[in-house]
C-alpha cells in the first residue's frame, strides 16, 4: 500500500490546519467580543474574514468542486469593505461626502 | 514519463501542504498578538500577519496543494488560478483596509495613542 | 465518522448564537453593526458548508456589504447611543426564554426518539429528485429546462410566476423609498450645480481612491460574469445585481456621492434602466403566452403549440430564456440598489430645509 | 452513528436559540434601528433553518449543478448525491427582497427621526398622538 495523497491530506488538514485556524478565530473573536475600541472590533472582523476565505479555498479542494471557490472571490473582494464604512463613518460628518 | 509527473506531484503535494502549515502557524501567532497587545496602534502590527501570514501564504499554498490533487481532475487547474487571483487580491487590499481605519482612528481621535515617543504626525497636522 | 464541513458548521453556528446575544446586549449602535457584520460572515460559512453556494454568493454582498453600510446611514444621520431600558422585560424574557427551552426540547426528543426519521437525511424529497433529474436530461425532454444550474432553473422555470411576485415586492419597496424621500431632488439639484469643481478634500486618503477603483473594476467584472453565466455555474440574476452594487457603494464611500454622479450614475437614468429591466422581464414572460404558449414557457412542450426558446444560438448555449431572465434581472436589481443609495447619501441638511419650507 | 446525532441536535439547538434570541431583541430594545438589526439577523437565521432541511449527510455531497451534456449514468448519480434545490431556490429570493423591506424600514425610521426628534420608541409613542 503506498502513500496516497488523498488521504494525507484530509487527515492532516482536518487533525492538525483546521484546529489551528480554529483556535485562532476563536482567539480573534475573544478580541471583538472584549475590544475596548471600535477600531480594535473592525481589526478582528477582518482577520475573521481572510481565515474565512481560507476556510473556502480549502473546501472546495475538499469537496471537489470548482465551482465553490466562486465564494471566496467574492468575499476577498470585500472583506476589507468593514474597514472603509467605519474609517468613513469615524471621519466624515455625511457618509455620502 | 508518468513516474516523473508522480513524483513533481509529490514536490508540489510538499511545498503546498509547507506553506499551509507556516501560514497556519503564522495566524495562530497573530491571534495571539491581537489578543495580548496593550494598544491600537500596537495591535495593527499583529492583524497585518494576520492577513498577509495568515490567509496570503496558506492560500498560495491551497493552490500549490490543488495542482497536485490528481484526484480532482482538470478541475484542479481552475482551482489552482482562482487561489493565486484571491491570494494577489488579498494581498493588495488588505494593508488598504488597515490603513483606512489606522488613519480615521488617528486623525478623529477616536485611539489616542499612548506610547509614542514622538508623534511627528501631530506636529506636522497641527 | 468526522465531516470537515460539520466541524465547521457546529463551530460557526455556536459562535452565531453569542455573537447575536451580544448585538441584542450592546447599547452603541456602531458596535452592534460591526458583531452582525462578523455574525454574517459566519452565517456564510455555515451556507457554505451545507453546500448551498447560490445562497452564499447573495448572502455575501446583501449582509457582510450591504447591510452593515445601511445601518452606519442611518445611524450617523440619526444617533448612535441607544437609550437605557427603564424597568426591566423580565415577562417577556420568562416567555422567550420558556418558548426556546420548550423547543429545543421537543427537537432533541424528536430526533432522538426518530420521529424525524434519519434526521440528517441522506435522500431528498421527490419533487427536488424530479427537479435534478429532468433539469438537463436529453433522454426525455418533456419536462427539461436546458439549463444544467438547478436553482436558477427552478428559480425562472419552473416556479416562475412565483419570482415573478416576489420582483413585484421588490418594485414595491423601491417605490416606497423614494416616495418618503420625495422632492428632495428639487432642494439638491441646485447644490449639485455649484459642485462641478469638486474639492480634492472629499473622500478617504489617496491609497485608498486609487485601491477602490482597482476594485470597483474587479467587482464589476465578477457581477457581471456571475449574471450572464448564471445559467452554466453557479450564479444568476439576483447574485449578480446584488454583487454589482458593493461597487457603486465602495465609490461612494472612498470618493464621495458626486464623484459617483459625475461619472453617470443619476437617478432619471437608473429609474429608467430599472424600468426597462422590468419590462424586460415581463415581455420574455408574456411572449410565449401571445404566441399560443402558456406564461413562463421556457423549452418545447408536446402538450403546447409554441416552439420555446432556443436552447443556444450559434454553439453558444444560453439555455432559453433562462439567460435573458438573468441579465434583465441583474439590470433591475443593480440599479435598484443604486438608486436607494444615491437617494440615502443626500445630506441631512437638505432634509431639514425641505421640512421648514413646508408648513 | 452518535455523532450524527449529536452535531445535529447542537445545530438545530443553536439556530432556535438564535432565533429566540433575536425576536427577544426586537420585542425588548427601545431603539428602532437596533430593532430591525435584530430583524435582519432573524430573518437571516430563519432562511438558514429553511436551507438546513435540503442538506444531505454523505461525504461525497454535490451541489445541484450537473455537467452540460450528462450522460444517464451521470444523472442518476447526482439524484444520489446532490442537494435539495428547491430550498435553496425558496431561499434565494427571499434575501434580496428582505434587503429591499430593510431598506423600506430603515428609510420609515430615518424619517420618523426628522419628525420626532428620536428614535426611542417609548418617547415617539408619547409624542405622537397615538394611544394604543
Amino acid at each position: 500500500m503506498g502513500f496516497s495523497i488523498e488521504t494525507f491530506l484530509m487527515n492532516y488538514v482536518l487533525y492538525f490546519i483546521v484546529p489551528c485556524f480554529l483556535i485562532s478565530m476563536t482567539l480573534y473573536l475573544i478580541r471583538l467580543i472584549k475590544g475596548p475600541t471600535i477600531p480594535d472590533m473592525v481589526l478582528a472582523t477582518a482577520c475573521i474574514a481572510y481565515d474565512a476565505c481560507f476556510f473556502m479555498c480549502m473546501l472546495s479542494i475538499y469537496f471537489r468542486n470548482a465551482y465553490l471557490i466562486l465564494a471566496a472571490f467574492c468575499l476577498a473582494l470585500w472583506a476589507f469593505i468593514l474597514d472603509l464604512y467605519v474609517a468613513k463613518y469615524l471621519e466624515a460628518r455625511e457618509l455620502g461626502e | 514519463m508518468s513516474s516523473m509527473v508522480l513524483e513533481l506531484n509529490y514536490v508540489l503535494f510538499f511545498i503546498g501542504i509547507t506553506l499551509t502549515t507556516i501560514g497556519a502557524i503564522f495566524d495562530v501567532i497573530a491571534s495571539i498578538g491581537l489578543l495580548r497587545f496593550p494598544e491600537f496602534y500596537v495591535r495593527l502590527h499583529a492583524a497585518t500577519i494576520g492577513s498577509i501570514g495568515g490567509a496570503v501564504v496558506p492560500i498560495i499554498g491551497v493552490a500549490i496543494l490543488a495542482l497536485s490533487c490528481t484526484f480532482l481532475g482538470p478541475q484542479r487547474f481552475f482551482i489552482f488560478g482562482c487561489s493565486i487571483v484571491i491570494a494577489m487580491i488579498i494581498f493588495f487590499v488588505a494593508p488598504v483596509g488597515s490603513h483606512a481605519i489606522a488613519r480615521a482612528a488617528y486623525r478623529s481621535r477616536t485611539v489616542v495613542p499612548k506610547y509614542v515617543v514622538h508623534d511627528e504626525l501631530r506636529r506636522v497636522r497641527g | 465518522m468526522i465531516l470537515l464541513n460539520e466541524v465547521l458548521l457546529v463551530y460557526s453556528l455556536i459562535v452565531t448564537t453569542i455573537l447575536t446575544y451580544m448585538v441584542v446586549m450592546t447599547r452603541d449602535l456602531v458596535r452592534a453593526v460591526i458583531l452582525s457584520a462578523c455574525q454574517s460572515i459566519f452565517f456564510s460559512i455555515a451556507l457554505y458548508c451545507i453546500l448551498a453556494i447560490d445562497i452564499v454568493l447573495v448572502y455575501l454582498p446583501v449582509a457582510v456589504g450591504i447591510y452593515s453600510v445601511v445601518f452606519l446611514y442611518a445611524i450617523r444621520k440619526t444617533e448612535h447611543l441607544e437609550k437605557p431600558v427603564v424597568g426591566s422585560h423580565k415577562v417577556v424574557a420568562l416567555i422567550v426564554a420558556v418558548g426556546a427551552i420548550l423547543v429545543v426540547a421537543l427537537i432533541v426528543h424528536s430526533i432522538m426518539s426518530g420521529l424525524t426519521g434519519w434526521t440528517p437525511s441522506k435522500i431528498i424529497r421527490p419533487l427536488a429528485r424530479f427537479i435534478i433529474s429532468r433539469t438537463i436530461n436529453y433522454y426525455e425532454p418533456e419536462f427539461w429546462t436546458s439549463s444544467p444550474e438547478a436553482i436558477t432553473a427552478t428559480v425562472w422555470d419552473y416556479r416562475g410566476l412565483d419570482t415573478f411576485f416576489e420582483i413585484t415586492v421588490f418594485y414595491g419597496a423601491i417605490v416606497g423609498c423614494l416616495a418618503l424621500f420625495r422632492f428632495i431632488e428639487v432642494i439638491f439639484k441646485e447644490k449639485l450645480r455649484e459642485v462641478e469643481k469638486l474639492p480634492k478634500e472629499l473622500g478617504l486618503s489617496l491609497i485608498t481612491k486609487t485601491v477602490c477603483r482597482v476594485v470597483f473594476a474587479l467587482i464589476s467584472i465578477i457581477a457581471i460574469n456571475i449574471a450572464i453565466h448564471g445559467h452554466l455555474t453557479p450564479g444568476g440574476g439576483f447574485q449578480g445585481g446584488a454583487t454589482y452594487v458593493i461597487g457603486p457603494l465602495l465609490i461612494m464611500v472612498a470618493l464621495s456621492q458626486y464623484f459617483l454622479r459625475r461619472i453617470g450614475y443619476e437617478e432619471r437614468k437608473l429609474i429608467l434602466l430599472r424600468s426597462l429591466g422590468l419590462i424586460a422581464i415581463a415581455l420574455v414572460a408574456l411572449i410565449p403566452a401571445l404566441l399560443g404558449g402558456f406564461v413562463f414557457q421556457n423549452q418545447y412542450k408536446p402538450w403546447s403549440p409554441y416552439i420555446g426558446y432556443p436552447p443556444y444560438v450559434d454553439n453558444v448555449w444560453i439555455s432559453g430564456s433562462i439567460f435573458l431572465f438573468n441579465v434583465f434581472d441583474a439590470i433591475a436589481v443593480a440599479t435598484g440598489f443604486c438608486l436607494i443609495f444615491l437617494v440615502l447619501s443626500i445630506p441631512e441638511e437638505y432634509f431639514k430645509k425641505l421640512l421648514e419650507v413646508k408648513p | 452513528m452518535i455523532v450524527s446525532y449529536v452535531i445535529w441536535v447542537v445545530c438545530y439547538s443553536c439556530l432556535i436559540l438564535t432565533i429566540f434570541i433575536a425576536l427577544y431583541g426586537i420585542i425588548t430594545r427601545p431603539n428602532l434601528i437596533k430593532k430591525i438589526i435584530a430583524y435582519t439577523i432573524f430573518s437571516d437565521s430563519i432562511n438558514l433553518f429553511i436551507v438546513f432541511l435540503g442538506y444531505r449527510r454523505l461525504p461525497n455531497a454535490k451541489i445541484a449543478v450537473l455537467p452540460l451534456k450528462p450522460t444517464p449514468e451521470e444523472i442518476a448519480m447526482y439524484e444520489e448525491t446532490a442537494v435539495d434545490p428547491l430550498v435553496q431556490c425558496l431561499v434565494l429570493t427571499a434575501i434580496v427582497i428582505g434587503l429591499a423591506v430593510i431598506l423600506f424600514f430603515t428609510f420609515l425610521a430615518i424619517q420618523l427621526y426628522r419628525l420626532y426628534g428620536t428614535l426611542d420608541s417609548r418617547e415617539i409613542t408619547k409624542k405622537s398622538r397615538l394611544r394604543w
